[in-house]
């Protein structure tokens, strides 16, 4: 697949809900030529660190860069797998713990392609994209998150 | 010429600053971060990474663009 | 985690709908130690073999068999993998091209353990499970379905 | 012994049974497909496993148990 896609909207403010996730996958039961879909999703964990517990994180983005990176990892991935489709959402503003901020989801005739492709998309996802998050704790202090 | 420093996440909350211009003579990320460093000198003690175009640059890149970005280590997902 | 758990229902008669996976995201949203879900999808392909097209599958299962190896996947999976949680569907019966006949949902605080979890189970249920898939044609005529 | 034989699957249709009981005597898996194969030629062609107690065994197995089960190829998920 080498045609050129335009770019699509990836940010979404606040939680990721699990009605709108079961929503895009009913949207791909028309699409009979898929035979295997992969989802991850990011959900915000209430760690505890020194003593005290994270209640949400506040996600802010240099936007017109993460948008354009979105766009530059969904054309590669596109040409390093087979795929049917992909979709890629990501919360900006406050997600609490337990809440969904990352909804990755492709599709593919066959398994293989979802599995190699899911893991190459959030991982390029995370290294690649510039968000930034602010973890929130109960008492309302606050770190910053770094990806591992 | 004319700059516009943005800043991100952490280092917008240690600067006390999100966007800021200042007037720079040409030179280099390097030269450009003497000045930084002299106007808010918590910023040395931190790691980020400058864009300029939306690209990543190194300390001996030309400064040329009149936008340039200071962004702090990445956590989305 | 070493502790025995009770098998739980895995076979569902008829396509697993979009609304039962979106319900089951939601029901993991009070588990705040979980940073990274991974659900896999199967779903039927209108396959087109011979100048015909597949219209639908229709699944049966040795189920005792069948109940047994999803209760042992699960406890070597759980050995292997530091999952939070993890549930297994399949279908019996007719499922439609589009419809969805496999969901596995695998939930644990770091992705690289729903990533490695999720091919692993998928691989082994195709490869370990009794379970016989009949591909129904549009003209009635049928052939069976072997995984590849 | 009687033993209870079941089909699933493509085996199942192409015997037209899903299950039937027959007598024999004591013996391998080998001794048992004999009797199979007399009763369905169709049977030779096709690709299966046999299983007992929910187990796969091999053509030299001996058949202990009353429930013995042909099974096709898997095409889960």
């Amino acid at each position: 697949m080498t045609k050129e896609r335009k770019p699509k909207p990836v940010f979404i403010e606040g939680a990721i809900s699990a009605e709108f996730i079961g929503n895009s996958i009913a949207k791909h039961q028309s699409k009979t030529t898929i035979g295997a879909h992969d989802i991850f999703l990011g959900q915000v964990r209430a760690d505890q660190i020194e003593g005290k517990t994270v209640k949400a994180i506040e996600y802010t983005a240099y936007e017109d860069m993460a948008n354009s990176k979105f766009h530059d990892i969904r054309e590669a991935t596109f040409k390093k797998f087979n795929l049917t489709c992909m979709h890629i959402y990501h919360s900006l503003g406050t997600v609490k713990a337990g809440e969904i901020c990352l909804f990755v989801f492709v599709s593919s005739p066959r398994r293989v392609d979802v599995f190699n492709a899911i893991e190459y998309l959030v991982n390029t996802i995370k290294e690649q994209v510039p968000i930034f998050g602010k973890e929130i704790f109960e008492d309302q202090s606050h770190q910053w998150k770094v990806n591992s | 010429m004319t700059l516009k420093i943005k800043y991100f996440g952490m280092l917008a909350e240690i600067t006390q600053c999100e966007e800021e211009t200042l007037s720079f003579s040409k030179g280099t990320a390097a030269d450009l971060l003497k000045v930084l460093f002299e106007k808010h000198p918590i910023l040395e003690e931190k790691e980020f990474q400058i864009a300029q175009n939306q690209t990543f640059i190194s300390n001996d890149s030309i400064i040329s663009n009149a936008e340039i970005v200071l962004l702090p280590p990445f956590a989305g997902g």
